[in-house]
């Protein structure tokens, strides 16, 4: 399931409803990506987080739909949020339950490090220095990387269109 | 054809979107930009660093050679930040 | 921070007390271990879980040491349970704090991997096969296998002593 | 000397745990194993398979070489299974 609003969210009951009812659920993994008040451009007051509507439910909905292909899933979560958040708030929650811990783990880190390259989100820190837009990190598509496949004849690799 | 920008190109543009009506060589990704960017001196200052500018087709993310028609949605943003 | 109990715990606020306070904070990852309902040995009506009370805090403050030891974490927590509990109950819950992202999704799933091998907890299936104890798996040897170091020249290396 | 058992060589011997003085030749983990082995047909039947029990002296993991003394807290398990 994916969710993309502006309100906050409860993470325990957010990860409960997971395997509510489903018994054949060994483990979940979770990643929350919270805002932090310093960042690499100094202190920071507070963000804002812009997004595309429509484009950004898709590419979430396609990036669920790649982790559930590659990892038996019994259950997968993104909510993101967008609009003015402060440090300390939430952003983010990916959330994988499977039978085995190793699937829901690598699971949970595929979702937020395919999110963090492929979902259109930019953020713009108000700071001390003024309001300015977030640079994305190399490191970001060096992580993305990882999860990169061969392609297969006659197959489209996910993203590769992505100029 | 309607355009969308967001992040800093919206900011430097100055709008959320247009609809616009490109000329006839207009028939790619890369021409729509070419002509965008002669549109005014907001255009071309958005449009400078083209190697970090994302296009998306009807909402999916293509390459400058992607093909464009009437009735697409195009929009043009910075790399992605979220998470 | 580890805790060894009997009884159930609250996933939301465990988790948000990891970066209470601290904006540092950038992404708490953590894993959910759950009772199945079917394991390999059969349908199971409910499990037993024994600990060595002392040797328990022991291994699991060791091990949390050295997920801090290895990784840049704010934060940590390893809660595990013991006694009699159902399919669908909560085992353990392993939640790391960090910076940034990888730091935090590496040492959760490290956290989880050792502990798995290394935590002196048993488990005893009551299922319709009978009660039986629960063979280690080779599997969870070869994950925790995964973090294991080159030793250092006069440096024992974390477990080296195991028989 | 006290010694713990855990799980199935728990219920194997049939004690949780108990108070022992070895004789001299115990000077270690792997020559206690032995002598316990000859205390009876549970304990030969919990140690029959030496190769998985695992042993803590002190609390701490420990090899079969590893020294026993009066005063230690000697625990035999079988691999952990929590998480």
């Amino acid at each position: 399931m994916i969710r993309v609003q502006q309100e906050d969210f409860d993470i325990g009951a957010e990860l409960a409803r997971l395997s509510d009812g489903d018994h054949s659920v060994g483990g979940i993994a979770s990643f929350i990506g919270l805002v932090r008040d310093m960042t690499p451009d100094g202190a920071i007051g507070s963000m804002t987080l812009e997004h595309y509507p429509g484009m950004t439910e898709k590419q979430l909905a396609a990036i669920e739909a790649e982790a559930q292909r590659r990892w038996p899933l019994q259950a997968s979560l993104i909510i993101h949020r967008y609009g003015r958040l402060a440090p300390g708030d939430r952003i983010v929650l990916v959330a994988t339950a499977s039978a085995h811990r190793q699937a829901a783990l690598e699971a949970c880190a595929f979702l937020i490090d395919w999110l963090k390259t492929k979902a259109p989100f930019w953020k713009m820190e108000d700071g001390t220095a003024g309001a300015h837009w977030v640079e994305a990190k190399t490191s970001d598509d060096a992580a993305a990387e990882r999860w990169a496949r061969p392609e297969a004849p006659g197959e489209k690799a996910p993203g590769k269109k992505q100029g | 054809m309607k355009l969308l920008y967001f992040a800093w190109i919206r900011s430097k543009i100055g709008i959320a979107e247009e609809e616009v009506a490109p000329p006839a060589e207009v028939t790619t990704v890369g021409t729509l930009l070419d002509w965008l960017a002669s549109r005014g001196p907001n255009y071309a200052e958005a449009l400078k660093a083209r190697a970090v500018v994302k296009t998306a087709v009807n909402q999916e993310y293509v390459d400058p050679d992607h093909p464009v028609q009437l009735g697409d949605e195009v929009a043009l943003f910075p790399p992605v930040t979220g998470g």
